[in-house]
């Protein structure tokens, strides 16, 4: 089984989930402190997601994003100094401190944005695929990222159903991590797995562990394949856990933390590629793990250092950006 | 006289109805297990079991859904999260919950309330911020409200729940937590659907507000009575239909109109109550009329832009100087 | 198989068909000879669906109907005296001329109204439903009725996935005529059964001849039971084709006049009703068949007189009904 | 000149931007089998093959699609078959559309045109007669457009079509069939997003008005005309951003301020309009402002309401000659 990942992107995936750790710790640190106003949510424990899927793809394939956007923004390639100026609400920030962490978006690297309406993304990303298929005549293809609360917005039948239907370039990627919000998985849906209404769109749905990146890999891969051959969508489960609150700040009320203590434990899924690439399949050593990890702690350092040092948006141009033509 | 916070105020309004009338539910998401997303429903699933029902993400049907429970004959109370979600089921607000009475002439009532927290927070952004209550004046069959204290809280929402008709009930973010000093239950009095309240007697100039923009009226109010101008200042309180007679009454005395509200000033609801003041009360007035509400363009996040997307009452202050 | 349906309900089922027939071609006539303003939808072909259901449900339970409501409201047992009054906007109709054929509602016979949104029904029938069975204390049944048009709403998926989440009293009647509006049902969806989409759900999802009044009410019986017992909703999709245009005065230009034809002359319901209940079960004759045809066409000439000799609403009445309260 | 109804001048701009732009497509329900509900987008799909889709009814898609589809690179038109349909997509308009743009700081542009047709026909009710452009006032980010005849119809649609923002484009259902006189091609002149247009010079009176709402206007004028009035009758064309300055100068001028429109008044974009006139030109007027638009009560269905929910230019006459 070990040949079939190559060492450079298995050290390009570990770093880029630990990129996403490091990034979403000193998130959440800066946000407890209140240095970071509005509403944050973090992606850490479902690094693995982001960074298998977005391995898969091409720097100009596009992506839509979710509420809790930051992994899919590092996954894809996005700066994180430019990512934390944004969250910083800075002049040189991804999107001139506009934005902020729920509008998080770079569309130089094809990241077209996080979304603070839940299920906002699946119509753009399947409306995207349309354009680049028929109109634009390019071979891109479209993911949509979306939770499991998110799966029982319209807005998902709404694209799913016109993407099947039109066999488009559109791969919709569910973070199934048990948790909308405060609620729980199964209160609000009757089947145990969502990708069990791919039948009735007769595409392909399949469940993997959202904790391997290898497994998220092997499925994006196989999907983006199907897609750029024109033969449609594919639905990719991939079961994770919300290990931190809803958003940062949130008391968590409504669960046992040693409970989620536990699943942390057992699915971290950094902890996890160590085994995998190191223990079982031997392409990267755990003391290349740990590089990767100093690597990226200094990165973030730097990071946040860069957003302190910027520029405060200028007040006054609060009118810029409002519409294109003037 | 007691002391309460707005959102405690809402609570009490809740259990009171509840308590009275066993078709009365609510559902939105994040009620039960946590109390509502700014802790407005804390408390209730304890005490009614089975009553407050967390859903799927799925606003059609939280709204479509209590628009089928009222014409089954419950009293639903729903809930909107963020009022910023309110498009994503804005068909069920304005051609089922506005309409059905309407248009099956007369069978059918929508006893149903919507809530809606709205309004800025500190980087909140664009899509959590909004204030978006003048769609809803635009649109016969619903009644709009948006109480400014949580005495007033309190009372609109008893009456919202009494009333047989669909009400968007607005409660602005920033409120939830303040703390406001209320009356005693035996004193309290039962709010009207549609009037306006007094809330300072002045004589030199009206100014109209609602909600969270009641407090920069008061603050502008107060600034100018060091100046020696009396405003007077009038919260609004029901959006739709709102309570003309009570504002013309007040410009003819004061011949000043003035209005904010923290939402965008364009097509915002102050052009409805200046345009009116303007119709039916011109000859009164000595000077243009006023509106105060956000510049055109979505709520940025940056800290910097703070102050810029808010209306400042030091800025109503020198506008309204000109005025005399 | 005779012994299964009582003369009784073969009696009422084909009254019913005759008189939605019957029914609406003269609504047809009508406003085709310009007497009827707005917008019509016929149900002509399609009335073994609206009959077959309606004849399984309570007076109590509850329809939630589309834009071609006239049949659904016929079924339910609504008085065509008093639709056809609202259909020529009189102030003796069931909506006192308010509402008109596309809003057409009687309340009296749980008839909760026709709807100028396609799939605006679907929530209002499980929040129905979920009212009913949780706060109302009932076992009282709601039915929507919906097209293959209206499937690809998001409604739709938003409905169905609260009420088999939470179990409830709700059916979900597909009527599934091939057409929505100008567009043939393939080219909008994947599959060949709507009903393959009850699987993601985990809901029973059965497919019936829509032309065969028995069975549709079989399939709507059973459907009915489940739902009284607290065995949740059921999806029916019923295949059936819209013989007429989309609306009274449609020109058809998107397809073959002379294939429609040939299709109503091999499927109509009331043809297939005598070819089954008279040759077949031998439960009705067709002279019985041709004597309640007969009093359906007399029924419809009195409804027409009725609607024609009816007042106008008052014009300074247009404020009336806005709200309940005043 | 030559004579073109108001669909074929739609026609025209499509056909005539489609040939100059391979990324522009065009999504809704029924347009390539039947060409639109109302004919509008007859014989566009034989001329572009595969560029006219017919979509599921599926809303959130034909917009949220449309959105996806301009971030991409395309230049959507996107159709909403009724204008009533519009809140079944509401959030991908107000929440996506209109701010993508400005909440990623510029990165984004959405060259999108969502075509609406809007507006009362004869037995329509409820949910088939609605004028809601007034919402669409209130939403920074997107531009809004109501022509009144064929010729700004077609340059008004190439506008925006070549604009790199977002606009909607409201039709009027009973626009459609009707007839007018066209410059040839070649006398044509480009359409300003933003201007509108003196139709009729006067100086007793400003009538303000856009799409149908112009017939109601220009009949008033005609009859005012008779009796001595001499009305100046402005068509706004763009409803947002609005061209104040055309409009305030004309108040200046004829010291009367009048708006009508279909929709509902209150609320309504005359309210807007009104206030602004109020605000900056108060002191100008001689008269009170004045508003038309329809009460506050759904559309009901029977004929025997027709007049009575449409603006009537003999009501129009009678309260401005009350101006003077
Ligand atoms: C349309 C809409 N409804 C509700 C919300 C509020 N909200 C934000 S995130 C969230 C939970 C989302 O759950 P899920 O889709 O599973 O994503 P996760 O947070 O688990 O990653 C909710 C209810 C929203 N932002 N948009
Ligand atoms: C939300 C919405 N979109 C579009 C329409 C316009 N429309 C009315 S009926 C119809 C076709 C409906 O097809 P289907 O659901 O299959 O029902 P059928 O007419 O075949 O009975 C369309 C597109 C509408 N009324 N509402
Ligand atoms: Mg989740
Ligand atoms: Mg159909």
């Amino acid at each position: 089984m070990a040949a079939k990942y190559t060492k450079e992107l298995a050290q390009e995936m570990y770093k880029k989930m630990s990129l996403i750790r490091h990034f979403e710790e000193s998130v959440k640190r800066d946000f407890l402190a209140g240095e970071i106003p509005g509403f944050t949510h973090v992606y850490i424990g479902e690094e693995a997601i982001a960074t298998g899927v977005c391995a898969a793809l091409r720097d100009d394939d596009l992506i839509e994003s979710t509420h809790r956007g930051h992994g899919h923004c590092v996954a894809k390639g996005a700066d994180v100094k430019l990512m934390m100026a944004e969250i910083f609400g800075r002049e040189t920030g991804l999107c001139k401190g506009r934005g902020g962490s729920m509008h998080i978006a770079d569309f130089n690297v094809g990241m077209l944005g996080a979304n603070g309406i839940v299920g906002g993304g699946f119509n753009l990303a399947t409306g995207a695929a349309l354009a680049n298929k028929e109109y634009l005549k390019n071979d891109r293809v479209s993911v949509v990222f979306f939770g499991d609360g998110a799966s029982n917005r319209g807005t998902f039948h709404e694209a799913i159903n016109a993407a099947s239907a039109w066999n488009l370039p559109v791969i919709f990627v569910n973070e199934m991590n048990c948790w909308a919000s405060t609620t729980p998985y199964r209160t609000t849906c009757n089947t145990e797995d969502i990708s069990d209404r791919a039948y009735g769109y007769h595409i392909p749905g399949v469940v993997v562990d959202g904790q391997n990146v290898f497994e998220v890999y092997d499925a994006a891969a196989e999907a983006v394949e199907r897609a750029r051959k024109g033969e449609g969508p594919t639905f990719i489960e991939c079961k994770t856990y919300r290990i931190e609150g809803h958003f940062v700040g949130d008391p968590q009320l409504y669960r046992d933390a040693k409970e989620t203590q536990k699943i942390y434990e057992e699915t971290d899924p950094l902890k996890i590629f160590r085994e995998k690439a190191a223990d079982e399949m031997g392409i990267m050593t755990r003391e290349e793990c740990d590089e990767l990890d100093e690597f990226c702690a200094k990165e973030l350092e730097e990071a946040k250092k860069f957003a302190m040092d910027s520029p405060w948006p200028d007040a006054e141009g609060y009118m810029k950006y409002v519409y294109a033509d003037e | 006289m007691r002391e309460i916070t707005f959102s405690q105020a809402t609570l009490e309004a809740m259990e009171e109805e509840m308590l009275k009338d066993d078709t009365i539910f609510v559902m939105g998401e994040d009620l039960a297990r946590q109390g509502g997303i700014f802790g407005q429903f804390k408390g209730l699933s304890d005490k009614f079991p089975g009553r407050i029902l967390d859903t799927p993400i799925s606003e059609t049907f939280i709204v479509g859904g209590g628009v089928g429970a009222a014409l089954a004959g419950a009293r639903p109370v729903v809930d909107m999260h963020f009022a910023d979600f309110i498009g994503v089921c804005m068909d069920e607000i304005y051609n089922q919950m506005a309409k059905v009475r309407y248009m099956f002439g007369g069978q059918a009532k929508v006893p149903l309330v919507l809530r809606a927290p709205d309004g800025m927070v500190v980087g909140g952004a664009a899509q959590h911020s909004q204030c978006n209550e003048a769609w809803f004046m635009h649109i016969p069959g619903i009644k709009v409200v948006a109480p400014s204290d949580a005495y007033k809280a309190k009372m609109v929402l008893k009456a919202a729940i009494e009333s047989d008709d669909p009400v968007i009930f607005f409660e602005h973010k920033v409120l939830y937590p303040a703390t406001f000093e209320v009356p005693e239950k035996e004193d309290e009095k039962p709010y009207v659907l549609g009037t306006a309240d007094i809330v300072k007697e002045g004589t030199d100039v009206t100014i109209v507000s609602y909600s969270v923009g009641l407090k920069t009226a008061r603050a502008a109010a107060d600034m100018l009575e060091k100046e020696g101008i009396s405003a007077e200042v009038i919260d609004l309180v029901t959006i739709s239909p709102w309570d003309k007679e009570t504002i013309l009454n007040s410009v003819k005395k004061t011949h000043r109109f003035v209005v904010c509200h923290e939402a965008v000033k364009q097509g915002g609801v102050g052009a409805e109550i200046a345009a009116t003041v303007a119709e039916e009360a011109i000859d009164y007035l000595d000077a243009p009329t006023l509106r105060f509400g956000a510049p055109f363009c979505p709520i940025p996040f940056s800290s910097a832009f703070d102050q810029i997307v808010r209306v400042q009452p030091d800025d109503m202050v020198a506008k309204i100087k000109e005025m005399f």
